[in-house]
């Protein structure tokens, strides 16, 4: 599998190897019981991160652990490190982190380990040496040509198109986009695209909703939006709807369905993608309660099964991939409901 | 002891100073203008899109929730006084409503709308309270609110976040409607302005702000209802904050926790861009509107003149600094001129 | 006795307009008031006289509202009232000028004076056109130029008086109260305040005068009341009671001269001022002042003296000229450097520019020696309370404790304590800008064997005052300053008051 | 009125009270945690603890001094996102962190003398110039390191910023951190410097006339700002070794906060710094204990706000209930014989 959200480091992976505290995979072990779990997201007011601790909770709740979720207001990984302090002070279990930051954590992740903590990263990761597991919720790789794919699709295969990203540092949207100008120079099926500027919403609607803005004042022939966030299509959309750009600029990304529903049942919106929240929290807590348990130790390999969501295989790295992207349109996001 | 010959009638020629001041003052909002026809100017030429319909009805939709946070806080800060709260009251009253209105679709917008204005104004209450009868001083009065405020709004959503689904259309629509072109939302902002500023230049309660924040001891010795003002300025401020999330929730539709976080700044931003002195007892709600109007304009410009993101916030700052540095340099020559001519027997 | 204001009331009214009824009240555990007593009748002039720190503006910010009495009555019109704030008593036809100017810097002058009763117009619209011609109205009357459109803030302390003035007689108060009002204004501006005092009170309105100055009271007033330690002492006609009566009464024993004898020789030159110019405000200014001198700086109130001595100490820049203290030049703008080299300035506005009112007492007397109260350069305290016990004892201040913010002190002993910050750095060069102003006469007194005492001792005094008998009673030379420029500098034996009058207007004497 | 015993002891009494109330307070809770809340007591704790207020307590000392000056610096946290940004953009310029650090640190001076040229050189309101470096600052650490972090700072460093002295639970940081309070609660409390903060903040027309140079003093202390934001600068970046342009995005109005709580005033001329370590350990450790015990962050929002009103409020309260009581419970005045000379008694009379 490909790294996903990282980038592929031999060093790390050896020293990550030799730093961790002895253990050794139990590949057919049974998950303890009474495991503490907290998950940590980036901020506790998203919705995407409540859907993936609802997930979470039913997991811990066939395992018949104990569950926790809580974190920061504010996506600041200096926050973050306060509540994985306290965590570990309060011998937790297991740590279900979406990093804010993939190395500043790392030294009271590091503090955690040691004090016998296990560590599973979901949705952002951490440097991998700082961690047991990462549980992607997609293939990196996969993501960015979905939305590419998506963009071709939409445009016709021929146009100026930007993105709509986060947070300057988030890691997952920099390895998507990463991915995406990847795809734009060596396909030749999108060879007449042209990816003219990324900017970034911060992940706050108002700011997003005036990216978007700025977008199209700034770049008259943009044919296309591609928003990889949760916030920023829904900004983007929200303002396309209300303006004279709308039917006019395509606009995919990922986005939960809730959220765009109506975008999509107005014809703002054709097609998005994302993965479903929940099922990575669940994966993500069995994932760090068979690390708990020894069943894992994060080696490239190892499988365990999480529940109903069947058996998964770890990795290289560490990484363990959820699925593959949902695309949502018209003719089935009723279906859903997060 | 009669030492000099009383004074000749000279009562006719005391008008100068007058003629001088307005002249500054007017300059100092003209200067506004000025600064805002240059950056139109020069980031049209740069990109003729930029005085699109569509583009200028961004610009005054943008403009609309900080004009009318803008106003509150021009008050506020005319009695010395500030409020950091307003971002955490918008915030409050943006979740608000929108929870409202998504819980009972069938109730009436306005109804909601007036709803989200009154826990504004309860919350500028309590400040109000706070700062009048508490002798807290407003610093550090909304200093404190700000994290109650938005640690209620926290407590109340949770996690969740209010969809423009979950809106009703009508709702929706008024936030991106418009009058012969012109947004709903910016007319609000205007009408708003138009009534702060007649009240604060026209009225006796304008004016006693003014008084109060020039001189407290003085306004109390004058027989101005000190704590009462204080308390209705808050209110006031609290309630256009109010006004403000509710148009927040209109216009954005998807609403969450953080709406209008780290809004403070920018508003005190805009007032002092505007002119109005942050130590209270002068400046207009009309120079105030101006610098919103004129930083929304730079933020809204900078993206098209393809200045690169990372600087804007960069630029705004420094834009902040020669704003005030202008209004020092005004007021020095002001001083110097009144010096000159101070003296008082004809 | 007292015949005399019943006889004085127009209308045969023999009811006091206003009475105030052993009014006691405490800031902490200073007792400010302790039964104190007043009546005022309509048509008269009423003196209330008394050290400083004996309860006058506590008294009088009683009957205005300001503050809450903890025991005792006001009345009006025989009727006990209860003042919820300022606002009622000026509702109630009690119109004051307090003995600090409280303006709003940032209003115009017409604002100023009409704030909260700004003439209307149509929906109830201020009618600023009606607000600048009553304003202008009221200058005309007081005989002064103001410019109503101009803001308060730069203001003279002089201007910023005519306009607390201005403001009280717009109100057309059926009481008038005005403390110590004429502290800063000069001769021919008190005069035409006295004339619409008078007319004021011909008219029917009560005058409540607070002063220090004598022959001001005999000027105005018909009757005085005298007032010592927070309680009434005694109220006369002013016909039936002399100066020295009045005195013995206020300060509680018998006064010795105000003026003290000196027959100090002047030594080397000390101080020496050389073509100081500051363009637009003063030009060309050279003097020099001897050691054991002292050295009054006269003139009407603008002339620029001020300015000149803010600039000998570096609080002000200068354009050109020389500072030269025993031969040393200064630099101009520091003054560290102008302390260093032994020049004190006691400023004239001790509110604004002489005391932190906020810090302690202690803080304040010490302000301007803490390095050298410094051992090793670290202060623990101990050296500055001792420091401020014996300099506010050698200049008699009353306080509660050391600790107190200066600004609970009355204004007398609030000006004490700005000459003892200075007197305590034992100076070479002292300049002293208005020493006595809003001094009772017990303290000036003191004030003066002070200024001698130190000259005798050989400092160098400079004295700028606007009280032309303090001016001829200590100085040792007279110059004097007429719109920015040194116009007479007048040896003790010239200088008479018509010279010096002469001198500070540049034309005869009129009338 | 000569000086009664009595007063001396009351006023005091009224200046301790401030600073004994919040240290007590600080104690009290740090204590009732300690029993209350699972693991607050234990040393490791203390260690986290102390790193989480490290940069908040560095950065309120010289915005305590700031402060009774009677201005006001809201542009620390951007400093130290500036001086982070650059020790990142140095360091993969490869110029090693011997120079770096002190490099960093004195472009923090340089920051904090751009605040002081503006607010002293030219006159302008303190609060409105730190508002507008403070987009400035933050502006120009994205320009410098725009969306990228840099994160390959060597261990050792990095290791000390987390680490504790010798074996025991004490970390690294706290000797800086104690040297500096010492310093600065020396200077302020003990030294004519001292005293001419507390004159500038008072009343800085009679600062000047006292012979203080009022702007240069405020100059000195926006430059020290500065330099202790570049400190907390380097400090957070080798701490969560990460240099970012977002750094201690927002922690400006945590450490007015916690300077305010401590009982500094926000006029000037009022405060102490032993009330504003207490401050800051109060609420660090209140926050502490409060996530320790799993209650929510909105919670401790909520509860961070209400202490700095409370804090004001309540000794407001407390002296106007008093002297509402005083009042009620005042003796009549005793009925004085009428004097001879009254008026009253001439109206009587006729
Ligand atoms: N707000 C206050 N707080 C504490 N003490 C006060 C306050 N106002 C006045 N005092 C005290 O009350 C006493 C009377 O002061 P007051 O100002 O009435 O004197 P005064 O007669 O007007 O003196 P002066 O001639 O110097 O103006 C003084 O001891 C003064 O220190
Ligand atoms: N703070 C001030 N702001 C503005 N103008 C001032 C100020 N102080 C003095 N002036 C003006 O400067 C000139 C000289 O004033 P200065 O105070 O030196 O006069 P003075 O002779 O000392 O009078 P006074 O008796 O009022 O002190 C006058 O025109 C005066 O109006
Ligand atoms: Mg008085
Ligand atoms: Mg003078």
């Amino acid at each position: 599998a490909c790294g996903g959200t990282t980038q592929d480091d031999a060093d790390d992976e050896a020293t990550a190897g030799g730093d961790e505290p002895a253990a050794t995979a139990d590949a057919g072990g049974e998950f303890e019981t009474g495991l503490s779990i907290a998950m940590l997201p980036k901020s506790v007011n998203n919705p995407y991160f409540e859907a993936s601790s609802t997930g979470a909770e039913t997991a811990v709740g066939d395992l018949e652990g104990e569950y926790e979720y809580t974190g920061p207001s504010d996506t600041s990984a200096s926050s973050q490190v306060s509540y994985i302090n306290t965590l570990s002070q309060q011998a937790a279990d297991v740590i279900l982190l979406s990093a804010n930051d993939p190395n500043a954590l790392c030294s009271s992740l590091e503090q955690a380990r040691a004090a016998g903590t296990s560590v599973v990263t979901f949705d952002s990761d951490v440097d991998p040496s700082c961690r047991d597991a990462f549980v992607s919720q997609v293939d990196g790789a996969e993501v960015g040509r979905t939305l590419i794919e998506m963009m071709s699709e939409q445009i016709g295969g021929e146009g100026q198109i930007a993105i709509l990203s986060a947070t300057a540092n988030a890691t997952n949207q920099n390895a998507w986009i990463a991915v995406i100008e990847d795809e734009l120079a060596n396909n030749p099926d999108y060879a007449n695209m042209e990816l003219v500027t990324t900017v970034y919403g911060d992940d706050e609607d108002e700011k997003s909703f005036q990216e978007t803005q700025g977008l199209l004042q700034a770049n008259p022939e943009l044919k296309g939006i591609i928003s990889p966030t949760t916030v920023g299509i829904a900004a983007a959309a929200r303002y396309l709807q209300g303006s004279e750009y709308k039917g006019q600029i395509a606009l995919t990304g990922l986005g939960t369905p809730n959220q765009m529903r109506e975008f999509v049942k107005d014809e703002t919106v054709t097609e998005f993608a994302l993965w479903d929240p929940t099922a990575l929290g669940e994966l993500a807590a069995y994932a760090g309660a068979a690390v708990a348990s020894g069943i894992i130790t994060g080696a490239e390999g190892e499988t365990f099964t999480a529940g109903e969501l069947g058996e998964y295989t770890v990795g290289a790295d560490g990484v363990i991939v959820l699925g593959p992207p949902t695309r949502f349109n018209a003719g089935n996001i009723d279906d859903f409901d997060f | 002891m009669s030492l000099l010959s009383p004074p000749a009638e000279e009562q006719s020629q005391t008008r100068t100073g007058s003629s001088r001041l307005d002249a500054v003052l007017r300059f100092r909002e003209l200067g506004l203008v000025l600064a805002l026809v240059a950056l139109v100017a020069v980031t049209t030429s740069a990109n003729s899109r930029f005085l699109s319909q569509q583009s200028i009805r961004d610009v005054l939709l943008a403009t609309a929730i900080t004009l009318l946070l803008a106003c509150g806080m021009t008050m506020v800060v005319l009695t010395k006084g500030i409020d950091l709260s307003v971002g955490s009251v918008l915030g409050l009253s943006a979740f608000g409503t929108a929870t409202l209105l998504s819980e009972y679709p069938s109730l009436p917008w306005p109804v909601a709308g007036l709803v989200g204005v009154a826990l504004g104004a309860a919350c500028g209450a309590v400040n109000g309270v706070v700062i009048a009868y508490g002798r807290v001083p407003a610093l550090v009065a909304t200093l404190g609110t700000l994290y109650v405020f938005r640690g209620i709004v926290y407590f109340w959503a949770g996690g969740s976040r209010v969809n423009a689904g979950d809106l009703p259309r009508d709702f929706l629509d008024f936030g991106t409607g418009r009058l012969l072109g012109v947004p709903y939302l910016f007319l609000i902002g205007v009408l708003v302005v138009l009534v702060v500023g007649q009240y604060l230049g026209r009225y006796r309660g304008g004016r006693d702000l003014y008084a109060i924040g020039s001189s407290e001891d003085a306004a109390r010795l004058a027989g101005v209802a000190i704590n009462r003002r204080l308390l209705q300025v808050y209110v006031a401020s609290g309630a256009l904050a109010g006004l403000g999330g509710v148009l927040h929730a209109a216009r954005y539709g998807t609403v969450d926790a953080s709406a209008g976080s780290g809004l403070e700044l920018n508003v005190v931003a805009a007032v002092v861009v505007g002119g109005v002195a942050i130590f209270g007892g002068s400046g207009t709600v009309y120079g105030a509107a101006l610098g919103a109007l004129l930083l929304t304009v730079i933020n809204n410009a900078l993206p098209v003149l393809g200045i690169d993101q990372f600087w804007q916030r960069a630029i705004v700052g420094a834009l902040i600094i020669a704003a005030i540095a202008l209004d020092r340099l005004v007021a020095v020559r002001v001083g110097r001129s009144l010096r000159r001519k101070d003296s008082h027997v004809g | 006795m007292g015949g005399a204001s019943v006889d004085r009331s127009p209308n045969g009214v023999v009811e006091p307009v206003v009475a105030l009824r052993d009014v006691s009240k405490s800031f902490g555990a200073v007792r400010a008031l302790r039964g104190a007593r007043l009546e005022l009748f309509t048509g008269e002039a009423h003196a209330l006289v008394g050290e400083n720190g004996a309860g006058k503006s506590t008294l009088i910010k009683v009957l205005a509202g300001v503050h809450r009495p903890d025991g005792g009555t006001v009345e009006l019109d025989g009727q006990a009232v209860e003042f919820g704030g300022p606002g009622d008593a000026r509702d109630a036809g009690i119109a004051v000028i307090y003995q600090e100017p409280t303006l709003f810097p940032d209003l115009s002058v017409a604002e100023n004076i009409f704030v909260g009763r700004q003439p209307r117009g149509r929906f109830g619209r201020i009618d600023r056109a009606a607000m600048r011609a009553a304003a202008e109205a009221l200058f005309a009357r007081l005989g002064v130029r103001v410019d109503p459109d101009r803001p308060a803030r730069g203001m003279s302390i002089a201007d910023q008086q005519l306009v607390e003035i201005a403001k009280a007689i717009s109100t057309d108060a059926r009481v008038l109260v005005m403390d110590e009002p004429t502290a800063a204004l000069s001769g021919v501006e008190v005069e035409r305040l006295f004339a619409v005092a008078r007319s004021l009170r011909d008219g029917g309105a009560a005058i409540l005068f607070i002063s220090h100055r004598f022959n001001e009271v005999e000027a105005l007033c018909q009757r005085v009341t005298v007032m010592r330690d927070g309680a009434h002492i005694s109220t006369d006609p002013l016909s039936d009671v002399t100066v020295d009566q009045i005195v013995r009464r206020m300060v509680g024993r018998d006064l010795g001269a105000l003026f003290p004898e000196r027959t100090a020789e002047p030594g080397e030159v000390v101080l020496e001022v050389d073509g100081l110019s500051n363009e637009g405000v003063y030009k060309d200014v050279s003097f020099d002042v001897r050691a054991g001198e002292i050295v009054a700086l006269a003139g009407l109130v603008g002339a620029g003296r001020s300015e000149v001595a803010r600039a000998i100490f570096g609080v002000d820049a200068r354009t050109s000229g020389a500072v030269r203290v025993a031969g040393r030049s200064l630099p101009a703008g520091r003054p560290r450097a102008a302390m260093a080299a032994g020049i004190a300035l006691v400023p004239e506005d001790r509110r604004e520019q002489g005391l932190l009112l906020d810090l302690s007492i202690t803080r304040n007397a010490t302000l301007p020696r803490t390095r050298s109260l410094a051992t090793l350069g670290f202060l623990t305290g101990a050296s500055e309370r001792r420091s401020a016990r014996e300099w506010t004892g050698r200049l008699q201040t009353k306080y509660g404790s050391l600790g107190d913010p200066a600004g609970t002190l009355s204004g007398g002993n609030q000006q004490k304590v700005v000459l003892a910050k200075w007197l305590s750095t034992q100076p070479k060069v002292l300049i002293v800008d208005e020493p006595t102003r809003g001094i009772d006469i017990g303290t000036k007194a003191e004030v003066h064997r002070l200024m001698a005492q130190l000259a005798a001792e050989g400092v160098a005094v400079l004295m700028i005052s606007s009280e032309l008998p303090e001016v001829l009673g200590m100085a040792d030379r007279v110059l004097v300053m007429r719109e920015g420029e040194l116009v007479a500098d007048l040896p003790r034996a010239e200088a008479t008051e018509e010279a010096v009058m002469f001198a500070a207007t540049g034309q005869q004497e009129a009338a | 009125m000569s000086a009664e015993p009595a007063r001396t002891r009351l006023s005091l009494g009224r200046l301790a009270t401030w600073d004994v109330g919040v240290v007590i307070v600080t104690v009290l809770t740090i204590v009732v945690a300690a029993g209350a809340v699972e693991h607050f007591g234990t040393t490791r704790n203390f260690g986290f603890l102390v790193l989480d207020l490290a940069p908040i307590l560095l950065l309120a000392l010289p915005m305590t001094l700031i402060i009774v000056t009677g201005e006001i610096d809201l542009s620390v946290a951007s400093m130290v996102g500036l001086t982070s940004s650059l020790m990142g953009v140095l360091w993969n310029n490869g110029v090693p962190l011997e120079t770096i650090m002190p490099v960093c640190v004195l472009v923090g001076a340089v920051l904090g003398a751009v605040n002081g040229f503006l607010v002293t050189g030219l006159g302008l309101p303190s609060l409105a110039v730190t508002i507008g470096t403070l987009a400035l600052y933050r502006g120009l650490s994205f320009v410098l390191l725009g969306n990228t972090a840099v994160a390959d700072f060597p261990r050792d460093h990095t290791a000390w910023a987390i680490g504790s002295i010798g074996e025991s639970w004490l970390p690294n940081v706290v000797i800086p951190i104690v040297a500096l309070v010492a310093v600065f609660v020396v200077v302020l409390h003990a030294t004519p410097i001292g005293r001419s903060v507390y004159a500038a903040g008072a009343n800085p027309t009679a600062a000047a006339f006292s012979g203080i140079a009022v702007g240069r003093l405020k100059f000195w202390l926006y430059v020290t700002s500065g330099t202790v934001a570049g400190l907390v600068g380097v400090f957070w970046t080798l701490r969560f070794s990460s240099a970012r342009a977002d750094n201690a995005d927002g922690l400006e109005l945590t450490v007015v906060a916690a300077v305010l709580l401590g009982g500094v005033s926000i006029f000037g001329g009022r405060g102490t710094l032993p009330g504003v370590v207490a401050g800051v350990v109060l609420l660090a450790s209140l926050q502490n204990a409060l996530r320790l015990a799993d209650v929510s962050t909105e919670a401790l929002t909520v509860v961070t706000g209400s202490l700095l009103i409370v804090s004001v409020l309540a000794p407001n309260l407390t002296s106007a209930i008093r002297s509402a009581a005083h009042r009620r419970r005042r003796p009549r005045p005793p009925d004085e014989p009428m004097h001879l000379l009254s008026p009253k008694r001439e109206r009587t009379a006729s």
